[in-house]
């Protein structure tokens, strides 16, 4: 099993250092370069900043220091943010984009498992048919548009309530959580109710459920102890992915609903071609999403006996 | 079966009532004005970039700068120079000296003295600082040698007479000069406390010192700011307002808006102003809503370098004589408020005595269809075509880009036959094609560094190195040296004059628009001020009404 | 002698240290026109050992002589396209065997279509005349596999390794999958087939009582290795390794009489994993009569009567 | 002996003849039907399925076809008829197009109060009307107040209440003897109440005047000319209608519609087409290779999985760049393809394993199949099921791609339109003009509705181990 | 010596509706199994014998499935159409089921122990403590090595022949009057098999089982059986005790099986096969099922569906040769064909 960790960990590392080379040579592809300001600069300024900001050195030298630097876990300072340092940015929003994802995600499972239960419970019967309508809506929907429309909502309750029933935006409390993480989990949910379903009807139709009814359980017995866990397993091995869908998919919620959260950091970063924010963006998200994979896959293995037997021999 | 089901209905359903539940009773009342605590709060659509600010370029950082600094000379609640650090001034032809105030403090409680000053403005010129803004320092003698490395730092212009008496000598009489104390590039810094916060002054609260009416008592970032009455600013009894909460950042201003819906905030559209459809949203809530301009002058730029069809004059007469700037703001913008552009030099500037612009009246363009085409036959035969080739207009994505070159699009092929091809870029992108002058037409702005025509006019001179479209003119020129060489006003102003003229007869740029904010605020609060060189709105002198 | 066997090994790595030893050092000849019955449980190497023969596993030691010829230890295309007309494989499973988007005259002439796309008159002919060979009708050309029963694909199997008419036929447990009375029909129409066109089979099967309607003679496999090789009718009414004994006893007789009247003698345990053997006879863990230089020593085949081999020290 | 109850019938000698004819002893009798015949006759039973390939049928007539019919241009801007909801035609007058109004100044009034004026503010008496009020323009003066600087001019739609409901702030006059205003600010065929507040520069009139004006429908000359309509001041004329609404610029949005639906169609289409084309050759190829080269292979798409996708997205679509006058779906298209294939190639390289031990694939190479004829006859049409569901399902994320890009300012560049940059349009407006962003917002939902549930229905139908046997 | 019945089956059908149409998978079938003794249904696969068993045990999915006549009754109480609770107090209790694929009839993510204790749990009321100490000693009693370590295994980590011991613990737990065993042997090699029959056999006299056994050996119904039911296309063709079926079968199918068996000790002898298929259960034939591959069949054998005869005692078979009025030559081809079968044997 540690044998299987520390590989795991070992291509991880490997998986980073190509997201960073990819995300270096993606930025540097883009002409222009971050000190290029609205007003205009004399030579003499641009090559002071040139200098202090080390954009001077050959690309080839820069990538190289780039990486030692981040080897050292150094991000670099941001362009736009003067002073502030990567390190810094990620350490500040990266926990709100984080809670925010966690809290969704943790929605989304959820919803997805109960949801996708209850659909292959009720089968063909109307609540079924209510839940996939809703399932459909929340793929099909654009999640610019939900934000902006549940945003609307929260708004005319308050109104119509004459209070504050639920804040419109910002970050704070549970309760500003609980609108955009909702949003940001709605599309997952909605696959993992699909999945789910399917993987229940697939399990039902199963010989061991047949073994289980011949053996005169009770459907809760054999729902709960033998359909529930076998369907989740699969539910559990697109947690992963999911985690990548929620985390790098928040940026429109962060933007819609004031979130500090690190998503909306990119999106200007590029437009501002801040390198350094660029590169501390990608590479944090996407060492955190190979982590979060490598997790699933070692939670799934616990879950799955199959699996941790086997590893642990 | 039957069973099962309930099971996971009930748990279905107390899930979502434990969430509901669970939001209900938290939510703190807070509010957008505070009539108790004299508290406001605010929604920002970024957070400052950085509050150093020696170094500062932005809109956000000037505007919390503002609140939390002050240099010798401030705008006084009725927008005019009035005493700041500074007790009274003189000037003469290129010198200039300033008695400061004793009662002046830093917020740890020492006092600011000349020094600071000499220090804060060598910091800025200085080439290690590479402070991005530094050329507005350049009327300050040897300024510009020092910034190219040319001059030793302790030969700038500005000398610490004693604590108390600041002496400046200028390269050159610059009229403007005053304006400019009200800048924050002007403005103080202690040296041993910049020096000790190796490198990150301004970067968090615990970095920075303030000499202004509040003080940075907390910045969370990306998320919140908090400003606080300054116990030590030498004329806080002035000061109503407590504090100033920024607890909403977001640059999504339909999230903006809907906050302020909510009675969150005490301000909105101060900083970027309503959209239309916000305007629509407020107009439906009955929300006073009010508009002030922000100072900023739009413009269609022609790339008058060799090379580019937009360098012959008589194709940029057939685009001016075809461009109605009513119709595109009232029209195609449909923003309230906005002033058709006539002029590179907007309508609020001063002229001698009155606005400049009743002073100097723009000439009148016609619209003339048939003149345009004539202009545009007359340009064909000058540049040798047989039919023009599609011309590039470079905007960014942002703002009215993408609006204004659709329209330009549609009615140049509609009116005059000539197609344009849209270049839409990322923001740094536009501006590093503008910089290298990859256009024929670019959308383009600038606003006020100081509340002088000359902010604009000097843009045009051939070696300003913000005159995009790299035009060249030796009348241009020389208008704009006789402005450099001069403190008389008649004299200065008729030269902007001539300025204006040059420009739409020359048709140097195509005026498109002068850009106006329009917000709401909550009816408790007044004394808002604004100004159009940035930093505003400034709450310093702001009331609040107990109730209606 | 048509084909021959010399110490062939086959071993697959299941990591650094763990080799699963399918086949173990066989040794072992078949004849032109002969049918060799090759028996034992699952898992002792049989299907493994068919397949290295025909290259569709690479060797890891021995040599195979096909007429004389050696056969190369690891196969290209081109030596099965040389090999194409000599040998053929009758696979176990009629349903993973046969490609379902493909019609049994599709499935059928690929063998002919693969070497030569001319003349499909001809070629569809012919599928039609090997439809009628191994008893479907001819109509039934433009159905799809999953239209057929299992016995049904199972005919279609064999027609398509028939029909480039090749000399020897690995018969991967044709039989194993397929209900009793199925059983027999494949197994009459193997034996009808391998008269007519005087093929040589090596007919791989779990159990011995249909094999030795089929074969000439009869191999015995335990664990990697043969154990008994002998004509079919000796092995099966004499059988002398303890292990074989066991497998022909084991197997039950249609005969309620005699089933009441007989105690079945059970051979305890099951299979061991093939998994880093070690030297010993391999039945050991099994064999009711197990003596001490059984477990030190691997017993050979040796000769015991006329064309009759044993794998065990006491005997 | 005979058990009578179970049989009624009383067999006849005849009944006992021998059966000499052969009777098909093989017992098919139900139809021949092939993989992919079965495979659709499961789809036509799923309704859901069904209807949603009629849908996209009719998305594809309604992009190809749907332009012919609605033959207006797409990028015609008619700006007097800016964000406009769903409407049928309507009558218009033709008026002269505006010219440049000089507005009133009055010569012998001051343009700035005196330093020492301190008295109240007081409203203007009397709001003018100059000339015909018509959508066109509203021209008003009124008469100087005393101290005045400048004066505010608010327009409102309901007769103000309050000194705080003064509505839109149309402007200010640039000093105190102007007293005129022209509005041409989007105006309606209403009646609309204009205010008039005097300020000194700081303070407001504390009392205001209001005017109501009650505007015709008028398109100008100039806007009837570019129509082809017979020009003839002051007649009526009947403009077109927009089914569904005009957009910022006032253009058609149902033909924008159309056009929208081809840029995003295209890319929801063609991009996973490609992607998903060339996953199956990488993942194909992979999987038949086998080994060390798989592993390589699939090392180096899980590199490509592990990007973070949107990031990515975003930051490969930069990069690309796009020049004057391009429209940027080649750049996303590539973005998308570069980060999107090796979903497809997972995929594909799973089927291809499993194929590629069945045994009917070691029978053709016994047989002396090339790898040409193993992948062309057994291997692609066996994994063709999984990677028609994999294409089904890449468009709808491809679609969501392209509408997102578009939604944050990096998708395509106008003029051209898309579902995405209309809905990116449309959310700017949702409240004023909600039609801008209902009709692209419910085509990108019905698209993807629709290829997501007949997805659905393919997997279902192509699923083999649902085929019985019975 | 007066047999109890343990299950009686009356006129069962079962129809599946499938895409294609209705087929009908079983077709009036009846059978009665007697305390303590072994019933086996032989036949092809698809003949329709397990979904018979399945239709007993309440575990045809319905739909698709649905039985469309007939009753089961076990030890006289009726067992069809009962809602799944009271279904319950029988299935795994008083009758219990073991299946072909032990690997997927098990739970996958449960511990073998767990599984077999659940069913002490549900229906004894036992702890999960005591219930786990049960499923050992069940496990000890299926002759499993080590049922200490393997009750805390996962199916995976069991042989296929370990594992279907495991099932028959599992179907045993609680001592049921009925155990059905749905070709608990195909799977498995012929050594495991005999082992597993052994053990079946052991039980059946410690438990007094009765145990309905499906199979299409009849190597194995000779080995376990007491009666035998014949199926062919969805019906019983001829049922009896076991040495009737073996020696004496009126019906040509039940004697073309036989003829097609291998034995063990004849050292020469033909294979003599039943040509052809089944027929497809779509469009069952018109008259009798086995028509098309009988080689004794008559133009009555086409058209009418064939009735009962009793032929001794327990011993039926649907066959029209078996009437009155069938011709003498026909039926003496069929008992010269099975004599000469029979001189084989004895």
């Amino acid at each position: 099993m540690l044998v299987y960790i520390l590989k795991r960990l070992g291509t991880g590392v490997i998986t980073i250092w190509f997201i960073a080379t990819a995300t270096f040579t993606g930025m540097h592809m883009v002409p222009g370069d971050p000190l290029t300001t609205e007003r205009g600069m004399t030579d003499n300024i641009r090559e002071n900043l040139e200098r202090q900001y080390g954009l001077d050195k050959p690309v080839i030298e820069q990538y190289f220091l780039y990486m030692g630097n981040m080897l050292q876990g150094d991000f670099g300072l941001s362009f736009t943010e003067e002073n502030r340092r990567v390190n810094d940015i990620i350490r500040e929003s990266f926990p709100v984009s984080a809670t925010l994802g966690v809290l969704s995600l943790f929605f989304a499972t959820m919803g997805g498992i109960l949801w996708g239960a209850l659909t292959a419970i009720y089968r063909n019967r109307l609540p079924d048919i209510i839940i996939m309508f809703l399932v459909v809506l929340g793929i099909s929907v654009p999640s610019f548009v939900l934000a902006g429309l549940s945003q609307f909502l929260i708004l005319n309750l308050n109104q119509t309530m004459g209070r504050s029933i639920l804040p419109v935006a910002g970050w704070g409390g549970f309760e500003y959580m609980l609108i955009p993480s909702l949003v940001l989990g709605l599309s997952t949910m909605a696959y993992l109710t699909r999945l789910m379903r399917s993987s229940m009807l697939e399990i039902a139709n199963s010989d061991f459920i047949r073994t289980a009814k011949s053996k005169g359980l009770s459907t809760q017995r054999i729902f709960i102890s033998h359909q529930l866990r076998n369907a989740i397993l699969p539910v559990i091995t697109v947690l992963g992915p999911s985690i990548a869908i929620i985390t790098t998919g928040s940026f429109v919620v962060e933007i819609v609903f004031a979130i500090p959260g690190l998503g909306r950091y990119f999106v200007q970063a590029v437009a501002q071609l801040d390198y350094t924010v660029i590169m501390g963006t990608t590479v944090f998200f996407g060492s955190f999403l190979v982590l979060m994979v490598i997790l699933v896959d070692i939670i799934y293995g616990f879950i799955d006996p199959r699996i941790r037997v086997q590893a642990a021999k | 079966m039957l069973m099962t089901n309930r099971i996971l209905v009930f748990l279905a359903s107390t899930l979502l009532f434990l969430l509901s539940f669970s939001a209900y009773p938290q939510v703190t009342e807070v509010s957008g004005v505070n009539p108790e605590t004299k508290t406001i709060q605010l929604a920002l659509d970024q957070e400052p970039p950085q509050l150093d600010y020696m170094k500062a370029t932005d809109a956000v950082s000037f505007f919390i700068t503002e609140h939390l600094q002050e240099g010798l000379i401030r705008k006084n609640a009725r927008n005019q120079l009035s005493p700041a650090v500074a007790l009274r001034w003189e000037m003469t032809g290129t010198s200039v000296t300033f008695w400061l105030r004793e009662n002046a403090r830093w917020s740890d409680g020492e006092i600011i003295t000349a020094h600071d000053f000499v220090y804060a403005w060598r910091r800025v010129v200085n080439p290690a600082t590479a402070s991005q803004y530094v050329s507005i320092m350049y009327s300050i003698k040897n300024a510009e040698a020092i910034n190219n490395g040319q001059a030793p730092l302790e030969s700038l212009g500005v000398r610490a007479l004693d604590d108390f008496t600041l002496q400046v000598e200028l390269e050159s009489p610059t009229g403007y000069f005053l304006e400019l104390m009200a800048f924050l590039l002007f403005y103080p810094a202690r040296e041993d406390f910049t020096e000790a916060q190796d490198g990150r002054f301004g970067a968090d609260v615990e970095n920075m010192l303030f000499s202004g009416p509040f003080i940075l008592t907390e910045w969370v970032h990306g998320a919140s700011l908090r400003m606080e009455k300054n116990p030590m600013y030498w004329n806080k009894d002035s000061i109503e307002i407590n504090a100033i909460n920024i607890p909403y950042i977001t640059q999504d201003g339909a999230a903006r808006f809907n906050v302020y819906k909510d009675g969150k905030t005490a301000l909105e559209g101060g900083l970027v102003g309503l959209t239309a459809e916000e305007l629509e949203g407020a107009l439906n809530e009955r929300y006073r809503l009010r508009s002030v301009s922000d100072g900023s002058v739009f413009y269609l730029g022609f790339n008058h370098s060799d090379g580019h069809i937009t360098a012959n004059k008589n194709f940029r007469k057939a685009i001016q004589a075809t461009f109605d700037s009513v119709e595109l703001v009232n029209k195609v913008l449909g923003i309230a408020s906005y002033v058709p552009g006539k002029s590179l030099f907007p309508i609020y500037m001063n002229g001698v005595e009155n606005k400049f612009r009743q002073e100097y009246i723009v000439p009148e363009v016609e619209l003339n269809l048939e003149r345009a085409r004539e202009y545009l036959e007359l340009a064909r035969q000058e540049l040798g075509l047989e039919t023009f080739p599609p011309i590039s207009f470079l905007i960014d994505e942002g703002s009215t880009g993408p609006i204004v070159s659709q329209y330009f699009q549609s009615f140049l092929k509609q009116n005059l036959g000539l197609d344009i091809l849209i270049d839409v870029q990322t923001f740094k992108l536009r501006l590093q094609k503008t910089d290298v002058g990859d256009f024929d037409l670019v959308l383009a702005g600038w606003s006020p560094d100081y509340e002088d025509p000359f902010t604009f006019g000097e843009l045009f001179a051939s070696w300003n190195v913000n005159n995009d479209g790299f035009y060249k003119s030796d009348e241009y020129d020389s208008l704009v040296r006789l402005v450099q060489s001069t403190s008389n006003q008649q004299i200065r102003m008729d030269a902007m004059g001539e300025m204006q003229d040059l420009i739409i007869e020359d048709v140097v740029i195509l005026p498109l628009y002068e850009r106006y904010i329009t917000y709401v605020q909550d009816p408790r609060l007044s004394g808002v001020l604004f100004t159009v060189t940035g930093g505003s709105p400034i709450f310093t002198y702001a009331r609040i009404q107990e109730e209606q | 002698m048509l084909l021959e066997v010399k110490n062939l090994k086959k071993y697959f790595t299941i990591s650094r240290h763990q080799h699963l030893h399918a086949v173990d050092d066989l040794s072992f000849s078949i004849g032109e026109k002969e049918v060799l019955g090759l028996v034992g449980e699952s898992g002792s190497g049989k299907t493994t050992l068919g397949k290295t023969l025909i290259g569709i596993h690479d060797k890891t030691a021995g040599e195979v002589f096909f007429k004389g010829q050696q056969l190369p230890d690891s196969y290209t295309k081109n030596d099965f396209q040389r090999q194409a007309k000599d040998i053929q494989i009758i696979f176990q499973d009629p349903y993973n065997s046969l490609n379902s988007r493909m019609t049994a005259q599709e499935i059928i002439a690929e063998g002919l279509l693969i070497r030569d796309k001319s003349n499909l008159a001809e070629v569809k002919d012919k599928v039609a005349y090997w439809l009628h060979q191994v008893g479907l009708s001819p109509d039934y050309m433009s159905r799809y596999p999953h239209e057929f029963s299992g016995g049904q694909r199972q005919r279609i199997g064999i027609a398509r390794a028939l029909i480039v008419e090749p000399k020897f036929v690995v018969c991967d447990e044709p039989i194993s999958a397929l209900d009793v009375s199925v059983q027999a029909q494949i197994v009459q129409l193997l034996d009808k087939l391998k008269d007519s066109m005087g093929l040589t089979l090596l007919f791989i099967a779990h159990d011995l009582s249909m094999v030795r309607y089929v074969s000439d003679r009869m191999a015995v496999m335990y664990l990697g290795s043969l154990i008994e090789i002998g004509p079919s009718n000796d092995v099966y009414f004499d059988p002398k390794h303890p292990y074989t004994k066991a497998l022909i006893a084991s197997n039950p007789e249609p005969d309620p009489k005699y089933e009441r009247e007989h105690e079945t003698p059970l051979i305890k345990g099951e299979i061991p994993s093939p998994i880093n053997l070690k030297p010993g006879c391999r039945f050991i863990g099994r064999c009711p009569m197990v003596e001490a230089r059984c477990r030190e020593e691997t017993p050979a085949l040796r000769e015991i009567g006329e064309n009759r081999q044993v794998a065990c020290h006491l005997i | 002996m005979q058990d009578s109850s179970l049989s009624s019938y009383s067999p006849k000698p005849a009944d006992f003849i021998p059966l000499t004819k052969q009777l098909d002893k093989h017992g098919i009798s139900r139809p021949s039907l092939s993989y992919w015949q079965d495979a659709w006759i499961r789809l036509k039973k799923n309704k859901r399925a069904i209807s949603s390939l009629y849908l996209i049928i009719g998305l594809l007539a309604f992009t190809l076809i749907g332009p012919l019919l609605w033959s207006i241009n797409p990028n015609l801007q008619d700006l007097d008829a800016i964000s406009q909801g769903p409407s049928f035609s309507k009558q218009a007058l033709i008026v002269e197009t505006p010219a440049n109004w000089g507005g009133v100044t009055i010569d012998n009034f001051p343009s700035q109060p005196s330093p020492n004026f301190s008295g109240l503010l007081s409203s203007t008496e009397q709001i003018e009307i100059v000339g015909q009020a018509t959508t066109q323009y509203v021209r008003l003066s009124w008469q100087p107040v005393e101290g005045a600087s400048a004066y505010l001019i608010y327009r409102n739609d309901h007769i103000p209440e309050s000194p705080e409901d003064l509505g839109l702030p149309l402007g200010q006059t640039l000093a105190g003897n102007q007293v005129s205003f022209e509005d041409r600010l989007q105006l309606n065929a209403q009646a609309y109440y204009y205010t008039i507040i005097a300020t000194d520069g700081f303070n407001e009139a504390s009392t205001f005047t209001t005017q109501q004006v009650d505007l015709t429908l008028a398109i100008s000359a100039r806007q009837a000319d570019l129509r082809n309509i017979d020009v003839e001041v002051g007649a009526t004329v009947s403009l077109p209608g927009h089914p569904f609404g005009t957009d910022y610029l006032g253009r058609d949005m149902l033909a924008r519609t159309m056009y929208g639906a081809r840029v995003s169609l295209f890319i929801g289409i063609i991009a996973p087409f490609i992607f998903v084309l060339f996953g199956t050759l990488y993942g194909g190829l992979a999987g038949y290779l086998g080994g060390s080269m798989d592993n390589y292979m699939m090392r180096v798409a899980d590199f490509v999985i592990a990007l973070p996708f949107l990031l990515f997205m975003i930051l490969f679509k930069v990069s690309f760049g796009i020049g004057p006058g391009e429209n940027g779906i080649i750049p996303m298209m590539l973005a998308l393809i570069l980060l999107a294939w090796p979903g497809t190639a997972r995929v594909v390289r799973g089927q291809v394993l499993l194929i590629r031990e069945a045994d009917y694939i070691q029978a053709a190479r016994l047989l002396g199949a090339n790898t040409f004829y193993l992948l062309y006859r057994h291997i692609i049409p066996n994994a063709m099921g999984p990677i028609l569901v994999t294409l089904t399902f890449a468009v709808p994320m491809a679609i969501f791609t392209e509408a997102f890009l578009s939604f944050i300012g990096m998708g395509v560049a106008p003029p051209t339109a898309s579902w995405g940059s209309m809905s990116n349009q449309g959310i700017r407006n949702m409240l004023s003009s909600p039609h801008e962003l209902f009709f692209p917002a419910l085509f990108i939902s019905i698209t993807v509705l629709a290829f997501n549930l007949l997805g659905d229905g393919l997997r279902d139908a192509l699923d083999t181990r649902m085929r019985g046997n019975e | 010596m007066s047999k109890t019945l343990a299950l009686e089956v009356k006129n069962l059908s079962v129809e599946f509706d499938t895409y294609g149409g209705v087929v009908k998978a079983v077709r009036d079938v009846s059978f009665q199994l007697n305390k303590g003794e072994t019933l086996a249904i032989v036949g092809e696969s698809g003949c329709g014998k397990s979904v018979t068993v399945q239709s007993i045990m309440g575990l045809i999915p319905t739909p698709p499935g649905r039985i469309t006549s007939g009753s089961a009754k076990l030890d006289g109480e009726e067992m069809l159409g009962l809602p799944t609770k009271l279904l319950n107090q029988y299935r795994g209790k008083r009758i219990s089921m073991i299946f072909q694929d032990a690997m997927s009839a098990m739970n996958p993510t449960m511990t073998v122990g767990k599984q077999i204790a659940e069913t002490l749990v549900v229906h004894q009321n036992l702890s999960r403590r005591q219930a786990m100490k049960e499923a050992v000693d069940l496990l000890a009693r299926t002759k499993i090595p080590e049922p200490e370590q393997r009750a805390k295994q996962y199916p995976f980590e069991f042989s296929g022949g370990m594992l279907q011991r495991a099932m028959i613990a599992m179907s045993i737990a609680c001592k049921p009057e009925v155990l059905i065993a749905d070709e608990p042997t195909t799977a498995l090699d012929v050594t495991i098999q005999a082992q597993i029959l052994n053990l079946l056999q052991d039980l059946q006299k410690e438990y007094e089982l009765s145990i309905v056994l499906i199979t299409h050996d009849l190597g194995v119904v000779a080995k376990m059986a007491h009666q035998v039911a014949v199926m062919y296309a969805g019906q019983i063709v001829e049922m009896g005790e076991i040495d009737d079926i073996f020696y004496h079968s009126r019906h040509p199918y039940t004697a073309g099986l036989k003829a097609a068996m291998p034995s063990n000790k004849a050292h020469e002898q033909d294979l003599k096969v039943i040509e052809g298929s089944p027929p497809d259960l779509f469009s069952p034939p018109k008259g009798c099922g086995f028509c098309a591959r009988c080689d004794y069949a008559m133009s009555i054998c086409e058209q009418r569906p064939t009735p009962k005869f009793q032929i001794s005692g327990d011993h039926y078979a649907h066959c029209w040769l078996l009437h009155p009025e069938a011709p003498k030559s026909e039926r003496q081809k069929l008992d010269s064909f099975m004599k000469s079968e029979r001189s084989d044997v004895t």
